[in-house]
């Protein structure tokens, strides 16, 4: 946490914070703020009539079984984005990083789709799976396989699940690939020579030591899918349907949006908000004292 | 020179007219330099433009698709009313040379109007020639009403287009509100909401149950197929994958460049029992309205601007370029004088639907705030009925229901 | 337990990178052998080749009576004891030891059985529960022992076990590896690349270079007889002192002007022959000035070890290092005259820097 | 290992070769899209081989525009996007090494309040409070430019927290071997730490370059001119409709080009990127 | 140039740990002074408080004239070398030597004059354009020599300098320190824990425990009379064996039923007096079985390390070493007799530790 040789003084590392805290205030808490003071308005679309009305947004919220459903569908899209990009990364890193010629293509093959923009990755995914445009849709359903996202929320929410996934492999992918190239090699040769055979290795000894990427990657990929799965969602289902791919992001967006329930909106980002800085608290424990041995 | 900033929602060839209007005011004119922006989807427009209000930064004038009608002509202040606008910048300006069918949603109930009627369609039944003869149908009489439609697809199913019989575009518009105005039945008190913001929702009734409930039972097979909240939905209808679509009248276009086949479109089916049907339709489409708190000089550059495209050559152009209506009844007058019909008659199909009988309160429009919204929560409910998860009467109990919370909420906010 | 054999065991790694050039070597049951040499001689992937770790590009290596070279680790009844202990960072004390056990199949009690008495004898029980973070450098190398041990392995195979450890722990932990060895009478294979431990725990000390050996043979033999100028100045600290010579007849090497006498040294070499000449700091005696075979030493300054002292300086204008008791040579620079016995002179080739010794 | 590999190694070809396809096959969907006219995609006849029209779309998209949604040509949406990502990238470098270095290498009071005070921002996306930092930014008067653009979407402790990390593996020793040497804080950020954390320098670059270049909803909303636009919320503009035709297949040429500078950002940087990485420690 | 004088510094931690408790110590000009003691008795606080990088809780530290408590780092005219060498690693190795002159403004023809001497002194001109990665232990040592050395500091410190090196390139750095130190005439002060360099090094050993200061003298002083049993079994490999004995009489102990002559013994113990007895493994002699002054030593096993040999074993039940010159005594188990020289009898306190010497 502290340095033992470090310089003293007090107004040149506020002069080096300055920037940062400047942009932070400004841009962060000051509109962090009027969310806040938002949360307690009803006010119209154009903002030209306002009235204060304590925590009734907040009251509506909890009424509102639109939200449990996009607290449940949120819940319901990161376990499953987290539980299969995690799994299907560590998969491709555990092959990649056996010794086999060509690894080193492989693996640039497949972190590129890190840098692909979230909603770039939904229009492709739309492309694909849209019932009337897309290839794979009319694949599916020349199988006889009834696919139709627009109307099934399951399909949808298969859809979204899926375009998500896609984009996170490879930011999981290269983590994964740089845990197992830091455990010893020299206890995989002691494993060897315990006799434990190549799966039974894998989850006594790779599996454990990767445990600290692991939870690393799970806070970094709940965070993901909280947020930055937004253009996504917006792309590939605005939300729908009926609501099934509703995320608690995109809800604040939507509710907000057309300045129709802005209150509301604001309500659900101090929510957010606060469960944000839980996280936050939680990975700022972590980050101090990893899970590591 | 004065800049007017003009955002739009207007895609494709559309886009092209507003782009080439801009330039022939421009170029009409050294005053004022009209700047179009195209801001995205509808509903992205309108959004763009409440936070540029809300921020200060509003353009003068912003297209704002019919269901955005309700929100902006709540907001006193935000917006300034068309006809205060010509009075005030001295524009000649007649309200009764445009076509009541159109203005009538954009006016007050005391006639006033707010904003300019733009681009008008109404929702039509576009249908695939080629695969009704591949069915045994006769492709010149299409079919007119709800149970013929059904036989139709029942047949065209039969025939091959076992995917999708007939669908329909814009979910909520062709099952709620055109099916309202066109069997002369209420959506909701008030004159669907044309009197005032307190209007009550009432589509649950029987006869948009009974229709729900063939749509729900025809989807298990695939004789009707969902497709979708939007437009993005009509390829399937180009591809010849849908041989029956309701959507748009503004679809001519895509249809024209895109379909393979032979097609027409015909009037929005209805149920023969429903005393009066069918009524008349309404409009779909935008209307531009003009941002309040602007420069008495701004304004009057906005005014020229819609003395401008209200000319009756430049309606006649862009009715026949676009497929969108004609907002003046001169030119329509001039465009039929002209034969023009007699080659493109599916272009005055939705002229013919909405001058069909006079409008009643139930047909004249609708008007509610936050129908963008609320027409989400319709489509959220409809989309529950026809994938199982609700009956019919309770999806649209809920619809109704949900939608009425809405207007509760927005009935406080909006400043009277 | 089980004899380990090495017949002409070569190593060419993927790059082309030839570590091992043809060993062969043969520990008898329950020896100790040490291979000693500097970094990167082909010690640890000779090691790795007996344990199954990497594959044998040619050659036999038998263990027992059984030829193992396509047998995998496990099945080879060896354990192993690496450098940086290599236990298992999740695994308390306990499981690590008994993992190998597990693998296995063992029945819970046996483990449990076998741990607890690896345990006693390395006196690790108060640690059972602690993960291997918990526990001090001696600790893990104990643990680490102790994974070895439990499975009653054929032979025992280290690299540089205590590298990692302190100077007084490295001692203290020698001394216990080879009493273990002993006791259990296991089959030991070592490689380190510190001359006292391999002088210390060897049997049989195999000094390699290059891929190669250099010398096998007991500790004190090595020491003694250098079978080359390499083995010489690997083994010994300070290192012996390398001066330049030429036969001078049979048994009689000239340095300069001085002549040293040498018993160990082939007779059929022509005089005028150049060799080269080493001397042990510690076999050099002071002798008075002037006598006969003596070698003028120029002493610059004297190291202080305790119990002896370094001279260090110049001889033959060479660098040149003399050991000795304290206070038996008055520690001041200058020059002295030193004469050796002829029995630890040792003569080598100038180019091949083997050993021109009676064979 | 004498264990039977060849197995295991093909085991590996096959789900590696799997893997690329999964990820590759979106896009070559993509590219294949780009290379097809519009009624072709439309009518979902689209093959799985390209078509013809690939000069004729990417030149149309490239230099003159799409002819119904965005007319501007995606050449100069791109320019924007760099500009915008670029400015992301180095402003965050910018505040992030100053403030991080300020909070490991000095002591003073108000340090740890400072540092919760950047650390609370860590994981609460600009998307969450977007309409009060839409107001801001434009009471600042600041939308429609560059600085609108980015200047927000800096506001937050990633890049703080990735050097602080950084830092914090750096040997106390050379801040005390410069300080032998005479090198003030000044002389030991500008000569000793800022070449140390290059890598960790590229590794931020990358990720907010990404970052700043994948903006979606921020830019959206800022930018009202045409000039402005960004090729991401293009790509969205152009697959919307309102009764028109969307030109698929220039949309997806832009989204080809969308992916393009992103994509060539990670590849080319790959070794320093994911050594930027791994070194701080994620 | 310059003498360093520290009088009863102390340092306390910013947390309360007293890591120095008050030491004193003179440094003559071109001293060479080197501190040894375990982990954690404090050597590097000193040595950084002299440097300037800790300060001074109470106490002063001068150098040449000037009391330096207040001065900064940079101004003290020092120069240091650290344990990991601390070299810039962004930087070719003449920038690592230049950047520090570079900062005092040095014109440009004078560094580089400057650097080009130290890297001729330091045989590291070959290296010049290098990056620290690309070289190997021993060169980057050099190089932070050199480091050292173009500022032409009066004092230089060193912070374990070599312990980063193996076995064979510390002794050969261990030389070259002490010459260059020596050549250029500065004064030094250099931590360590090893005692060996700390016996050869030094003009001026201290040896440190727990905070504090526990002998300071010349090596061969401290090794021939240390101050404490702390003292004595610190310094030396292997350490000195301490036995149990009580005094028997004037310069007398008693060692069981043995008893042993003491030449540096205190008069005024009462006979009876538990104390402890320290024998240095070297010191002991062979001797006939049951001669007056004899001792039995119960030989377990012999380590084999060239030129000597160590005899493990018990004696008077307590674990003890004998090293001999190889061949000078039988190598195999069983009792030895042994003696000792009476000068070489060390006594100590029981409970303090302290010396029991005459004074
Ligand atoms: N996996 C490998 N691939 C290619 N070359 C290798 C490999 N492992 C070792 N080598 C090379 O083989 C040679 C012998 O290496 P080895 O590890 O056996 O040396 P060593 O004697 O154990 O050295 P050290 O004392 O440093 O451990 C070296 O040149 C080394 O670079
Ligand atoms: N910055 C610090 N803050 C608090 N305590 C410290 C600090 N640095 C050292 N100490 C403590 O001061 C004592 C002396 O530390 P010092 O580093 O001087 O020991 P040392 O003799 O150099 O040991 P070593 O041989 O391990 O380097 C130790 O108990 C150590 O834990
Ligand atoms: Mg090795
Ligand atoms: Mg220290």
């Amino acid at each position: 946490m502290m340095k033992n040789a470090y310089f003293s003084g007090l107004t040149v590392p506020l002069l080096l914070l300055l920037p940062q805290l400047a942009i932070t205030v400004v841009f962060f808490y000051w509109p962090a703020s009027q969310a806040v003071w938002q949360s307690f308005l009803l006010q119209d679309a154009f903002g030209t009539s306002t009235e204060f009305v304590w925590f009734e947004n907040y009251a509506e919220l909890f009424k509102d079984p639109g939200y449990f459903k996009a607290l449940i569908n949120t819940a319901i899209f990161s376990t499953f984005v987290c539980i299969l990009s995690l799994s299907i990364a560590l998969l491709f890193a555990v092959m990649a990083d056996r010794q086999i010629r060509g690894a080193e293509i492989y693996k640039t093959l497949l972190i590129w789709p890190y840098a692909v923009a979230p909603a770039v990755a939904g229009v492709l995914w739309i492309f694909m799976f849209d019932p009337s445009l897309g290839m794979l849709a009319r694949g599916l359903a020349s199988l006889g396989v009834n696919w139709n996202p627009r109307l099934n929320g399951n399909d949808a929410m298969l859809l979204v699940i899926l375009a998500a996934t896609w984009k996170q492999i490879s930011y999981n992918f290269l983590f994964f690939l740089a845990g197992l190239q830091s455990i010893p090699k020299s206890v995989i040769e002691a494993a060897v020579i315990d006799g434990a055979r190549p799966w039974r290795r894998f989850w006594t000894i790779v599996f454990p030591l990767l445990s600290p990427t692991t939870f690393f990657l799970l806070v970094v990929n709940i965070v993901y899918v909280f947020f930055d799965t937004f253009g996504i969602i917006d792309t590939v289902t605005g939300g729908g349907p009926s609501g099934a791919t509703e995320t608690l992001v995109y809800k604040v967006y939507s509710d907000g949006k057309g300045g129709s329930n802005l209150g509301g909106s604001a309500a659900q980002s101090v929510v957010l908000l606060v469960m944000v800085i839980a996280m936050t608290a939680f990975q700022f424990r972590f980050i101090e004292r990893r899970v590591s041995y | 020179q004065t800049e007017i900033q003009w955002w739009h929602a207007l895609t494709g060839a559309n886009n092209d007219v507003v782009v080439k209007l801009a330039e022939e005011f421009n170029a009409s004119q050294k005053d004022y330099k009209v700047v179009p922006a195209y801001k995205g989807s509808y509903p992205d427009t309108l959004n763009a433009g409440i936070a540029a209000f809300r921020a200060g930064t509003a353009p003068h004038i912003l297209q704002v698709f019919e269901v955005g009608t309700g929100t902006m002509m709540s907001a006193k202040g935000a917006v300034k009313p068309v006809h205060e606008l010509m009075k005030e910048a001295g524009e000649p300006f007649d309200p009764k040379a445009y076509l009541p069918a159109i203005t009538g949603y954009y006016s007050t109930s005391k006639g006033d109007m707010l904003s300019m009627p733009f681009n008008s369609s109404s929702m039509v039944m576009w249908y695939n020639k080629d695969a009704f003869k591949k069915a045994g149908l006769n492709a010149d009489a299409p079919p007119k009403t709800w149970p013929e439609v059904f036989e139709a697809a029942k047949k065209l199913k039969a025939a091959g287009f076992d995917k999708c019989g007939f669908t329909n575009a814009w979910a909520t518009w062709a099952n709620i509100e055109q099916f309202g105005a066109w069997h002369n039945i209420p959506i909701a008190t008030k004159a669907n909401g044309l009197e005032g913001f307190d209007a009550v929702l009432n589509f649950n009734s029987p006869l948009f149950v009974k229709h729900l409930t063939n749509l729900v039972e025809l989807q298990k097979d695939k004789t009707y197929d969902y497709s979708g909240r939007t437009n993005n939905g009509e390829g399937r209808f180009t591809s010849g994958e849908c041989p029956i679509m309701l959507t748009s009248s503004g679809f001519f276009g895509n249809v024209r460049a895109n379909a393979k086949f032979d097609w027409g479109n015909a009037p929005m089916p209805y149920y023969p029992e429903a005393a009066g049907a069918p009524q008349n339709s309404i409009i779909g489409g935008a209307s531009l309205w003009v941002m309040g708190g602007k420069k008495a000089e701004e304004y009057k550059g906005v005014a020229k601007f819609f003395t401008f495209i209200s000319h009756i050559d430049r309606q006649v152009k862009l009715h026949t370029e676009s497929g969108y209506l004609p907002i003046t009844k001169a030119a329509y007058e001039k465009v039929k004088a002209s034969g023009f019909y007699k080659d493109k008659p599916y272009l005055e199909t939705p002229i013919l639907e909405l001058t069909n009988k006079e409008p009643t309160e139930n047909s004249r429009g609708l008007r509610f705030g936050s129908l963008v919204q609320i027409r989400d929560i319709w489509s959220e409910e409809i989309e529950a009925a026809l994938n199982g998860q609700k009956t019919p009467k309770a999806a649209l109990d809920a619809a109704v229901e949900r939608g009425n919370q809405m207007l509760r909420q927005f009935e406080r906010t909006a400043s009277r | 337990m089980a004899q380990v054999t090495l017949t002409n065991v070569k190593k060419v790694y993927f790059g082309g990178v030839e570590a091992v050039k043809g060993v062969s070597l043969e520990i008898p049951d329950g020896g100790f052998c040490v291979l000693v040499g500097p970094s990167g001689c082909g010690k640890s992937t000779l090691l790795r080749m007996v344990a199954g770790l990497e594959t044998i590009t040619s050659g036999d290596i038998s263990i027992g009576s059984r030829v193992v070279n396509q047998i995998g680790p496990a099945e080879r009844d060896i354990a192993m004891v690496f450098q940086n202990y290599a236990l298992y960072p999740h695994m308390s004390v306990y499981d690590n030891m008994a993992y190998g056990l597990r693998n296995l199949g063992t029945p819970r009690d046996e483990i449990d059985r076998r741990v607890k008495e690896a345990a006693r004898i390395l006196a690790i029980e108060p640690l059972l529960d602690r993960r291997p973070k918990q526990l001090s450098g001696g600790q893990r190398q104990r643990v680490a022992m102790g994974r070895a041990i439990v499975r009653k392995p054929q032979v025992f195979l280290f690299d540089e076990p205590l590298s990692n450890l302190d100077a007084k722990l490295r001692v203290q932990m020698r001394v216990e590896i080879k009493k273990l060895q002993r006791a259990l009478g296991v089959t030991a294979l070592y490689v380190t690349h510190d001359q006292v431990e391999a002088m210390t725990l060897s049997d049989k000390l195999v000094v390699m270079n290059g891929g190669r050996v250099e010398q096998i043979g007991l500790p004190a033999e090595v020491y003694k007889k250098p079978a080359s100028k390499f083995v010489a100045t690997f083994i010994g600290s300070p290192p012996m002192n390398i001066l330049d010579g030429t036969i001078d007849g049979p048994g009689i090497v000239a340095l300069g002007d001085a002549i040293l006498e040498v018993r160990d040294l082939r007779q059929d070499l022509a005089e005028g022959t150049a060799v080269e000449i080493g001397l042990r700091p510690e076999d050099i005696e002071i002798a008075s000035e002037g006598a006969a075979g003596t070698l003028p030493f120029d002493v610059e300054f004297i190291e202080e070890l305790g119990a002896t002292q370094l001279f260090h300086g110049q001889l033959a204008g060479l660098p040149f290092v003399m050991q000795a008791a304290t206070d038996t040579v008055a520690a001041q620079a200058g020059r002295l005259w030193i004469t050796v016995d002829p029995d630890r002179v040792h003569v080598f080739d100038k180019q091949s820097g083997a050993r021109l010794g009676r064979s | 290992m004498v264990e039977d590999r060849r197995l295991g190694d093909a085991i590996a070809y096959v789900i590696l070769t799997i893997g690329v396809l999964i990820v590759a096959f979106p896009v070559w969907l993509t590219f294949v899209a780009s290379t097809w006219d519009a009624a072709t995609i439309i009518n979902g006849q689209l093959p799985l081989y390209p078509g013809p029209k690939f000069f004729e779309n990417y030149y149309r998209i490239l230099f003159i525009g799409t002819s119904g949604t965005t007319r501007e040509p995606v050449l100069n949406m791109m320019l924007n996007s760099f500009v915008m990502a670029m400015a992301i990238a180095l402003g965050k470098i910018f505040i992030s090494v100053l403030s991080a270095y300020a909070i490991v290498y000095y002591r003073f009071p108000f340090r740890m309040a400072a540092f919760w005070i950047i650390f609370v921002t860590l994981m609460l996306p600009v998307e969450v409070r977007i309409f009060p930092t839409f107001k801001v930014v434009s009471d600042l008067g600041m939308l429609d430019t560059y600085q609108g653009l980015a200047v927000p979407l800096i506001a937050s402790a990633t890049g703080t927290l990735l050097f602080r990390q950084f830092f914090m593996t750096i040997p106390d020793e050379l801040l005390e071997a410069s300080r032998i040497d005479g090198a003030g804080p000044f002389r030991f950020f500008k000569d000793t730490v800022i070449p140390l954390s290059i890598t960790t320098i590229a590794a931020l670059f990358v990720i907010q370059f990404i970052y700043g270049w994948n903006q979606y909803l921020w830019p959206l909303l800022v930018t009202t001119k045409d000039s402005m636009q960004t090729i991401v919320i293009a790509i969205k503009k152009m697959i919307v409709t309102s009764d028109a035709l969307t030109e698929w297949q220039l949309a997806m040429a832009t989204a080809m080009l969308a992916m393009l500078p992103p994509v060539l950002v990670v590849v080319l940087m790959q070794r320093l990127f994911v050594k930027g990485l791994v070194e701080t420690e994620k």
